[in-house]
């Protein structure tokens, strides 16, 4: 199926990356919408947590929070907030952190926090929330975000939470011991940190999307993998199951009560 | 030991002036009607706490009735940026507005420490984050078995804490289920905690022995308040009004619209318009 | 991720002589089928943690099969003294045994410590008490933002817990309920866990969201052990066996009855007997 | 009533010093004993505390051990042992902890450790369980044993607990701001520390007691308060109480399942 959206298509390639047995830290918007697909297609016992306190959730809508009471019906058990944070996140158990950014630079770190200055910033972010111990206790982070260059920044203004730095050992030499970024799905294609700097590149452009379009809506020099594939287009069973999940959601949330 | 009160009452005897208060909840069991009256009530040089200000608190901001905020994430969640809260931070409107930022983690952690009678919380966090550099309430300490650095915030204990809660016995305790989120923990580090609920029964037979529940003499005062969270929920009561939040990105977005809508819905409102705004929401949970 | 096994094979593949392992439970949902299985298999060299070492961790070490026990309170709860742990201590009969001990208060933060990812435990404790002088392993750190002094300790991780509980479902989740003590922490602190149930259900539906229910991706094996926590007990199955309590400190003041009675009721039992052992109590619940 | 035992005068007397609407931390034995007769008297309100993590409860027998079943089946709630320790004990909730003794010293300091040295015991004794935290983060301590020459010694072999110290402000030196011991009831009399010395002090003779007996069952040169009075015998009603409370539990204990 050709008739994807970009957005679509960022959504699919990053549920494909998430492995059966992922215990997965949810973000809410793409984040969420892809490890739910995930689990609606190829990894229907994957255990998906959101940080306020549901532990393998499956929720039939997705969340417009991250504390929809959907999310606590369908959970194994949920747990408080304190608990959350400390046995699951940081007692090492989950496996991925999907997070989204408003800033992003090419070594995976991410500001969500202000734009500008941060004690007189030009725009007010949400914040962290979990980010910053979302991105040091995780297995490793997935990032997924739409392409462009007030988003894909060479020097973020705050680091929110932490990827690989400036590069190399960056984490190691923090004390980290976990991978950090190790993917980055955009609306144009795939990223992967190369195995020495670190630094994000292109290993896959979704179908139709041309270098110059990823470089065009990206403020970084972007580098370019040896052998640069071609994202596999999204599956009939994908689409459809995206598209109802979201249809699905939009009725729940903007009419009444369902 | 808990005191049924009306709402005005219980906030009255309760919040003052230059309190550091929470009135918490983590989208689950927000305490809106609470907010609102102490918002009616007028209350100034507030030091508001919370993780994950939301709505309410942008209504508590752009009345100025806060000094400070604490908190590890402000936004609309699940829509966007708190548009009165961004206006007092970037541009003082009312009035200038303190921040002191965290993570989730730190602040669930010095919350815990709260409860714990701890003075500080220990956690492995803030490596490589830039909130480290400009909050100095974060500090290190290093692990004397191991040498790992990790980091400490001071413990979290507001002189008064409000939540909402599905239900109260006649002794006065407390029973909150579903997403729980951090009220037991605010409630057990604050000086004072305030809690209104769906509604007040004889006892609690035949409750799971292990679900949250809050002995009387930890409260000090309960309000029937039933739809108190709107438009947050009440599991087991009603669900959330997703609508008011996405509604509330456009009327937070201009000042006027702003103040007409808070004298509207709050000043000319009362804690019993709450069971009106959650009927329709009664059969989502 | 949850592996259905037999008992026998559950233990054997997952202790190993010199592992550090604790059989928790606070009274209530003691794993003494699993003990008397890891009996059987004849481990040496443990070290045997527990807050609160009972007989069953006096027959491992009557039997020599601890090298070292960590520990806060080591008794026959309500009836008295632990007499093989006094001889071993006392007597060095029949292998020395290395003592370290620690307050309940430290413990239960060190195993939360340990299912918390942390290297060490911080709590207000030990003051003016004499452990603080006879365990290295007991220290202070200093709060950085008020200078009191607090005590810390390491953070328990065991190799391997083993725990009793309510049920699992096919899944392999577990529940726990009633008295849940430490066993959610133990648990998730440890490398691998093994858990004992009394009954396997299909699902857990209908139960209280907040229930303490462990998910089949951390717990190593779940064997199916009716009466597995006899003359512990099960909230909602059946109840303490009392007497048992009582008769172990005359069972344990001598050597030869000792050797005897764990002749007749360990290595020449199987796990399938402690079914018939609380046929008796299971009205008590 | 003339014909309680000392041990029942022991309990009766030290269940009195209950207020309504203490919460009391419990230990098994006679302090179990003296908690629910309080409650089953003249403190109906009273909160009990056991460490397994039983929160208000009102067991219709005595518990043999601190876990009983019973115990949970008639609390208001009943959390983990990490929450007991920490928000609950540590978090200053508990007004009276109230503990027995091994070896006691007159200044409230408990042993309940080892006989002898601690590295080479003559008696090796269950240890401290929750006492050494009890004994800092109550409100106040109540101490009751039965007194003997072995038991209440001029020198403990180890401190168990602190009460306080060698006396005077032996706590406040050592940064803990809680009261201590307040009260020893033992089977013959009752003591409170003294103002300033802290040391403890006979303020009244259980009937029928004399000053003669306190002393000789006593390893230290005791000292009596200027005006010791006698304590009030036991009332029918909290003899009868008292009494079928034992009967009930000894009835639960000793035969098959109750």
């Amino acid at each position: 199926m050709s008739d994807a959206t970009p957005e679509e298509m960022m959504t699919i390639a990053a549920s494909r990356a998430l492995r059966p047995d992922d215990v997965c830290f949810v973000g809410i918007g793409a984040p969420s919408a892809a490890c739910n697909l995930a689990r609606l297609t190829h990894a229907p016992d994957i255990t998906l947590i959101y940080e306020s306190g549901t532990i393998g959730t499956a929720p039939n809508v997705l969340p417009l929070s991250i504390g929809d009471g959907e999310l606590c019906d369908t959970a194994v058990t949920t747990v408080s907030v304190p608990e959350m944070f400390r046995y699951w996140l940081q007692g090492g158990r989950v496996s991925v952190g999907f997070l989204g950014a408003a800033q992003l630079d090419k070594f995976g770190n991410i500001n969500t926090t202000a734009i500008g200055d941060y004690h007189n910033p030009k725009v007010r972010l949400p914040g962290g929330g979990g980010a910053p111990e979302i991105a040091s206790s995780c297995g490793e982070i997935f990032i997924t975000m739409k392409q462009n260059q007030r988003g894909m920044v060479n020097r973020i203004d705050f680091f929110t939470s932490f990827g690989h730095g400036d590069g190399g050992d960056a984490r190691e030499k923090l004390g980290i011991a976990t991978k950090g970024p190790t993917l980055l799905v955009t609306d144009l294609a795939t990223w992967k940190p190369d195995a020495v700097t670190k630094e994000f590149t292109v290993v896959s452009l979704h179908p139709g999307v041309s270098r110059e379009q990823v470089q065009q809506t990206c403020g970084w020099p972007v580098t370019f993998a040896e052998n640069v594939e071609t994202t596999p287009a999204p599956s009939a069973l994908e689409l459809t199951t995206l598209r109802d999940l979201h249809a699905r959601t939009k009725a729940a949330h903007s009419g009444d009560a369902a | 030991m808990a005191k049924f009160l009306s709402l005005h009452d219980a906030v009255a005897a309760n919040l003052s002036d230059g309190d550091v208060v929470a009135f918490e909840g983590f989208t689950h069991l927000i305490p809106h009607a609470a907010a609102h009256e102490a918002i009616r009530q007028g209350r100034r040089e507030l030091t508001l706490v919370r993780m994950t200000p939301d709505i309410v608190y942008d209504q508590m901001i752009g009345l100025g009735m806060a000094k400070k905020v604490v908190f590890s994430y402000v936004g609309n969640p699940g829509v966007g940026l708190l548009r009165r809260l961004r206006d007092a931070v970037e541009n003082a409107w009312p009035v200038p507005l303190e921040i002191e930022e965290h993570s989730h983690a730190a602040m669930a952690n010095a919350y815990e420490a709260g409860a714990a009678g701890l003075p500080m919380a220990v956690f492995r966090g803030y490596r490589g984050a830039g909130l480290a550099d400009v909050n100095p309430n974060i500090k290190m300490v290093e692990c004397p078995f191991t040498g790992e650095i990790l980091a400490a915030v001071p413990s979290m204990q507001p002189d008064v804490t409000f939540i909402h809660a599905q239900k109260a016995n006649k002794k006065g305790d407390v029973l909150v289920e579903g997403i729980v989120g951090i009220q037991k923990e605010a409630v057990l580090a604050a000086g004072r905690a305030v809690v209104t609920v769906e509604e007040i029964v004889d006892n609690f037979d035949g409750l799971h022995p292990n679900a949250c529940v809050l002995p009387a003499w930890t409260v000090s005062a309960i309000c029937t308040v039933p739809g108190g969270a709107h438009p947050s929920y009440t599991h087991g009561y009603y669900g959330r009004d997703n609508v008011s939040y996405l509604e509330w990105d456009d009327i937070s977005a201009d000042r006027e619209r702003f103040t007409a809508w808070m004298q509207a819905n709050v000043f000319d409102a009362s804690p019993e318009d709450f069971a009106g705004r959650v009927t329709k929401f009664r059969n989502a949970t």
